[in-house]
């Protein structure tokens, strides 16, 4: 893990809702991967707000690095910003991936933009589903490759049960007022049109705060089952749901 | 510079720079390798071990304050045993004094931690975390327990509630040294699940209520204090030097700004008074990019060879 | 609506609003008239009074801190003659009790002090203010000296420091209720003068310490507690009445939002839940332009009449 | 005391030191007079920075006021701040007033700057001494009657007998790391060059941290002689330093 200091250089606004950071950074930042993301603190120093924010890469471009954030945030070209990382492990994809869903339930799809580039690079088939709020995100910037599917505030869409048996590898991200429950649901959406989830197959991609990032303070870990637990900000931020000890159905 | 941090005796704690990190704010020394120079850290505290495993917290554990947080994690880890195997030749291979961080469930526990830690030549000293609601009687029982049991120096860790009563009970029982204080215990609400949860708070505004009870038990008592609670910047920790302290540990500042233990620990262990010129630039340009610090490591590190052979360790 | 917040008796205290400012934080009710309808508070708790008079402490008093301040101001007053002297008629023309804040400077003055309140109209209760780090003993002396002299309800306001074992000791004593807790002491540096100060601080960082120790007293006595330390949201203010508060005082956030303190009373007071539509427009525009706060002022006092024809007082 | 939300319409800058910022507010707020000032506090609300800064108003302009502010502060049009005032008492001129003498020492001359407009318009001679760091206040926009006299860090300049033999009346501000001890330092300039100071001849110019800006918290106290105490926030920023209790001379 490394600190630096990065300034803005531009700034893009997406729509209302979000915009792109263009930071200028070092060149080892643009090793970069997706799932990976960096926790940011805007300057000159204050204590409060106290912890880091953690930014999600959609893009890397020569020495920049391009973040979304969110356009109810008001930032300034020339702003200065501390960043640490990378926090995290990137997306590990099945070597035999062909279909891959994307899931955002009531939260943008930022940690997944990145990732797509790569996967149609290597000609994997992308499905992204906006559910709830998640569909304010706009779409015109993606790839048209990309199949984007708006869903409901209670995940459903047309043509779920396809979707679901079609795709080769899931990762889903969700709300985080309350995210065991809402990851909870979405297992629930695949048991149900699957006999069994098998494992590498769907994996949440868990968002706490991270107020240490490395590993230090417990307060991102979740728990696994038979009593294990797993750190977000280590070994995440995609986790295997179906290693993860989820709350009982309802 | 040497600092002698415990009370003298043949067992007593010697340190280059009086700053080390609150227990479990840099982990079991596995945190932030590439980002704080270790080497200019005075001790390493582990992060708190138990005797038995114990598991995380259930529920939400991490809620933003003003200018600060609360944070419950139930203390979990994979017991003494366990920690040893996996850290002990981390702890081996680190050039500073390292002391391991026992939470006081119970005064068997603590004992059997305490002759398991004096048989580890990893480990150089014991901290003893007391409970916040603790009796003086049961701390002093505590602390008396691991003294017992090991040679190495025992540092008691006590909270604020009541700190003079308990100060004054582990200074009885043989504390080398006091840790004052750990971090308030509070409630709050969680923004996310919407519900009460009670933890520990950090932050800036801590501070002043843990200097003001050093700067009293630095009068009751004659064992050292370490100051602890709140530090967030070079002056803060000189204050608390200034107000009776003999070291400092630093707390969740560290994850919001990591390099600023390192800074304080080079501000207070001397460093920054002898050589004002040149020597540091990263003290006034903290966080420049990678290319100019690690020039600067290397002109540094060949400068810091020389001191390192005239201390005590 | 009507909250009994000390304990039922021939003397208990019953307010519209379970929502008072803290000792201190509007003077002697003289302060933020034209900005605060006091009429919408609970209750009025008098800058600190002592037997004698007390001249301000020297030196730097006001310290910013990170989300908060210290202040040290060593209660300077005029002695408690001389203040009812001066305020005696502005109390009798508040519509809400007023509580009168004693400095338990010593046995000898709280008693004075009590069976001079007690032959006051304008007095409808007592609050004791006692030092933090007093022993059980002492406070239990105190708020049963107080209670012997006079008729009126005594609130015993305790510091953080053992808390638990004051607040049983003010409950033996026969206090009416308890005021947990006081602001908390500290030490920090003052940045004019550059010196270590003492004081008390505040701030929203304060809050989850208080927080937690009005829950753990709302267990452990059977007197009502007014809960104090931090308030600086109407959700705060929830959060102490959720832990077990009978009613709530609320300090600095009053100087920086002065409005937040009769926002917080109409939530709790009830009168936001009953009515939410249209009735408090500046409950969702604190703020708003005088001309038009004024306009609703004027509604809302026309709509207030009939209310407050209803309430016990 | 009123507090009332405003919007900072125009920013205007003097030099690199110092701002005006024309705030639209209420037309009471016209009435405000040189000698108060008002507590605000930037929106939207943080916790961080805690207190109210005080802000002195230079003009008022139809339905604008204009207030001054470090050039190192970062406004901008648009900005929503909130306002409490006024504080404090407006400056009392003798009845018989022919010259006045404005003292700013190491501190800007912020609190006298709307009262020099009055002053003469009233045909009275006003003599403004910038010392030390208050030098760097640009006076190109001060009208030219004014006579700016530059001092240094000591409040030494050229022709101080005459200049403090000549003045019915003294203002002086200090800069706050030792408020008394510089007042007592202005103290002593004029009881060396006068057999004695009289009353409502000298007075200080008190800025000291305002909590609550109305009496209730006591942090503005100042010691006057014979034990008795005045508050700033209420009876200052103006007090006659005949009555204050300074420190002991060295
Ligand atoms: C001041 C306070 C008031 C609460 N009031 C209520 C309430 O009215 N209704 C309700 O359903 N839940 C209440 N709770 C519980 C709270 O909302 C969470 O449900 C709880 O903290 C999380 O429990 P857990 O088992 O998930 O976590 P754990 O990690 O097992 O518990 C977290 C900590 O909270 C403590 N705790 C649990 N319940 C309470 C409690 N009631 N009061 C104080 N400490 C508690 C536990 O002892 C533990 O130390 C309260 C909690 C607090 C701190
Ligand atoms: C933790 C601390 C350490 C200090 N260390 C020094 C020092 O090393 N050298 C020095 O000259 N001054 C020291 N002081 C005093 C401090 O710097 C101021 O001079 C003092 O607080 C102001 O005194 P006063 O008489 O002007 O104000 P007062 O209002 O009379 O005092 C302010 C408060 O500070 C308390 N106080 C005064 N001196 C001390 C002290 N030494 N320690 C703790 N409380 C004190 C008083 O009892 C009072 O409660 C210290 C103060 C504190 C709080
Ligand atoms: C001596 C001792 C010290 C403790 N210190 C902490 C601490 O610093 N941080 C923390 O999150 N939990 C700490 N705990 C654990 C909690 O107080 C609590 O016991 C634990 O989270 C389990 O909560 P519950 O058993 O009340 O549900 C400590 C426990 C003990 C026995
Ligand atoms: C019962 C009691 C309560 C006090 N509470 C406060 C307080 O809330 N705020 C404050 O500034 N001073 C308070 N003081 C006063 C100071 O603690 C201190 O006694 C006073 O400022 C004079 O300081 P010194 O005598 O130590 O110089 C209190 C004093 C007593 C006796
Ligand atoms: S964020 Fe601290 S351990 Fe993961
Ligand atoms: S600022 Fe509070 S009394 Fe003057």
């Amino acid at each position: 893990m490394k600190e630096i200091r990065a300034i803005i250089e531009r700034i893009t606004r997406l729509n209302e809702h979000y915009q792109w950071l263009h930071l200028a950074v070092d060149a080892f930042h643009a090793d970069i991967r997706a799932g990976q993301s960096l926790l940011a603190r805007r300057l000159p120093e204050r204590w409060d707000p106290y912890l880091r924010e953690q930014w999600w890469p959609v893009a890397t471009l020569n020495q920049m690095l391009i973040v979304e954030r969110s356009g109810a945030e008001v930032y300034e070209p020339g702003e200065i910003v501390s960043l640490m990382g990378f926090v995290g492990q990137p997306f590990r994809y099945k070597r035999t991936l062909r279909n891959v869903l994307l899931i955002a339930d009531n939260t943008p799809p930022s940690p997944f933009i990145m990732a797509i580039q790569t996967l149609l690079a290597n000609r994997i088939a992308v499905t992204l589903v906006l559910s709830g709020s998640a569909a304010n995100y706009p779409t015109a910037h993606l790839p048209p490759e990309v199949e984007v599917v708006v869903a409901d505030d209670h995940l459903n869409w047309s043509n779920r049960v396809m979707t679901v048996g079609w795709a080769d590898q899931v990762f889903a991200t969700v709300a985080g007022d309350d995210e065991m429950g809402r990851m909870n649901a979405i297992w629930r959406i695949f048991s149900e049109s699957r006999a069994e989830v098998p494992a590498n197959y769907l994996f949440g991609v868990f968002q706490p705060l991270l107020p240490c990032g490395a590993g230090a303070c417990a307060g991102c870990m979740l728990p696994l089952k038979q009593g294990e637990t797993a750190l977000v900000c280590m070994e995440g931020p995609a986790i295997d749901l179906s290693t993860v000890a989820l709350p009982a159905p309802y | 510079m040497a600092f002698e941090i415990t009370r003298p005796g043949k067992s007593s704690l010697i340190v280059e720079s009086p700053v080390m990190p609150m227990a479990g704010i840099l982990g079991f020394g596995d945190v932030y390798r590439d980002l704080i120079q270790y080497e200019k850290l005075g001790a390493f505290v582990t992060a708190p071990v138990s005797y038995t495993p114990r598991s995380p917290a259930n529920g939400q554990r991490v809620v933003p304050l003003d200018a600060g947080l609360l944070l419950h994690t139930g203390l979990p880890n994979p017991g003494i045993s366990k920690v040893m195997g996996r850290y002990r030749s981390l702890w081996n291979s680190l050039p500073m004094p390292v002391i391991l961080h026992i939470v006081a469930t119970s005064l068997e526990h603590v004992r059997k931690c305490a002759s398991r830690a004096d048989a580890e030549n990893a480990v150089d000293a014991l901290e003893i975390g007391l409970n916040d609601d603790i009796e003086p009687d049961t701390a002093e029982q505590m602390i008396a327990a691991a003294v017992r049991n090991t040679e190495k120096p025992v540092l008691a860790r006590i909270p604020s509630q009541n700190a003079l009563e308990l100060a004054r009970a582990v200074a009885d029982a043989g504390a080398g040294a006091v840790v004052a204080c750990a971090p308030p215990r509070g409630v709050a609400r969680s923004p996310l699940s919407g519900r009460l949860v009670d933890g520990r708070v950090y932050g800036p505004t801590i501070k002043p209520v843990a200097l003001r009870l050093v700067n009293q038990l630095s009068r009751a008592i004659d064992i050292p204090i370490i100051g602890a609670g709140g530090i967030h910047s070079q002056q803060d920790a000189r204050d608390f030097m200034d107000a009776g302290a003999r070291a400092v540990q630093v707390d969740t500042a560290v994850w919001v700004q990591p390099k600023l233990i390192e800074y304080i620990a080079r501000d207070l262990g001397g460093l920054v008074v002898t050589r004002t010129v040149g020597a540091l630039p990263d003290e006034w340009h903290p966080g420049m990019g990678e290319t100019e610090r690690k020039a600067h490591e290397q002109q540094q590190s060949d400068a810091d060879d020389d001191s390192a052979q005239n201390t005590p360790r």
